[in-house]
């Protein structure tokens, strides 16, 4: 599965995007965040407050309880502060 | 619709004349630009940074843009948002509607603003003395989107 | 603040740029352009006349632009209006509001907007299919401008 | 004292602006109306509906029944049709 990362969480994760294969058991958005979570140092920092972290699964917002299944690409990364 | 993301500055009064130029059906223009200040707080900015998400920071705009199009009658929308390196004084984003009155010219402009503060993925670093940190997400302008939330099902998976 | 009214074509993208060149403390600009349409109900528009009352028209709307200042917190006002003969295309009212952020820039833009369609002393005479006829007042416009009365004494006697 | 007109009530009238001695039962922009209105015949044509005739004292906003004392300059039109 390709993730990607923005902003902070990409600083603290020290990545822009990787591939990685994820167990059974990561079901939706929020599973994918508490798995990585226990995933390394880095991962423990970035992931340290799941409260915020919002996602995007094959370009489009989605909640925590979005599934996996099927998705492409899926983004995580801290609330928007364009415009 | 125009919507055009650049790592260039940009001049808004072109963009704003660009959308009107020739036309004679639209009879209010809304143009909105949002600049670079050179402090926040008391604190003096040497520069801000933007960063995105190529790809889904267009889709978005473009997909609230098309919303915009369904609630307000719309002559045309233009819409440029920087990324990259910003100095003080430079405009970090553009948005304008053309209708032919002007509720729906400033009704439209306003949604797209909220909208894009809220749910187009970009972030904001800001450099000052020195040191560079990661813009904090502002409560209100949560709560600027949510005035424009009309049916809570559809709006809840954003 | 700038207010101004002119009997010549004027640039709105210039009079944008005017407003907030060389300053860095402007975080928003919510720029109105009301342009000649080319038709109204169907009908073809072969032009507008602006009349106005001299001396009243620039006191009325620098009135407003007081208001507005102290209702927002405004780092820069900008209202062109023009008089006398105006062809579709042609903008007819210009107005800009520069603020720290975006909501009170919108605000007091819409604000003078309002208040300048039933306020200022302009009146408005349509050329269409040869000939020429005052334009009516709009109930929507009064009650646009009843959205910002604060004080219904005070403005009892507007 | 001096009566300014604009747009049609102008037209109706037949000019811009006039001098005129007022009688002294003439208080009020009202009673204003109402005597300009069997002034002649162009002017019971441009007064013939009062309730859209809208005036300013001395350049500022006022009611039907605002006072003329002392005022040095009178000004009726139609409702304002700018911006």
């Amino acid at each position: 599965m390709k993730i990607l990362y923005f902003a902070w969480i990409r600083e603290r994760v020290g990545k822009a995007e990787e591939e990685l294969s994820l167990p059974a058991t990561v079901q939706t958005v929020g599973d994918l965040v508490q798995w990585l979570k226990g995933h390394g140092e880095e991962y423990a920092y970035a992931f340290d407050n799941p409260k915020v972290v919002r996602a995007a699964i094959d370009r489009v917002h989605v909640k925590p309880e979005a599934k996996l299944a099927g998705a492409r690409e899926i983004a995580l990364f801290p609330p928007m502060t364009g415009g | 619709m125009s919507v055009r993301i650049t790592d260039r500055a940009f001049d808004p009064a072109a963009e704003a004349a660009a959308l009107s130029h020739g036309r004679t059906d639209i009879g209010a223009v809304v143009a909105f630009s949002g600049i670079c200040r050179d402090s926040e707080d008391g604190e003096k900015i040497a520069s801000l940074t933007l960063e995105h998400y190529p790809g889904m920071a267009e889709a978005e705009i473009e997909r609230h843009v098309q919303e915009a199009e369904q609630r307000w009658p719309l002559l045309g929308v233009r819409v440029v948002h920087r990324v990259g390196r910003i100095e003080p004084g430079e405009t970090i984003v553009f948005v304008a509607c053309a209708s032919k009155h002007r509720r729906a010219a400033f009704e439209a402009a306003e949604f797209l603003m909220d909208y894009l503060k809220t749910h187009a993925p970009f972030w904001k670093k800001v450099e000052a003395a020195g040191q560079t940190s990661w813009v904090d997400a502002k409560e209100k302008d949560d709560e600027a989107a949510a005035r424009w939330v009309r049916d809570p099902k559809r709006d809840a998976a954003e």
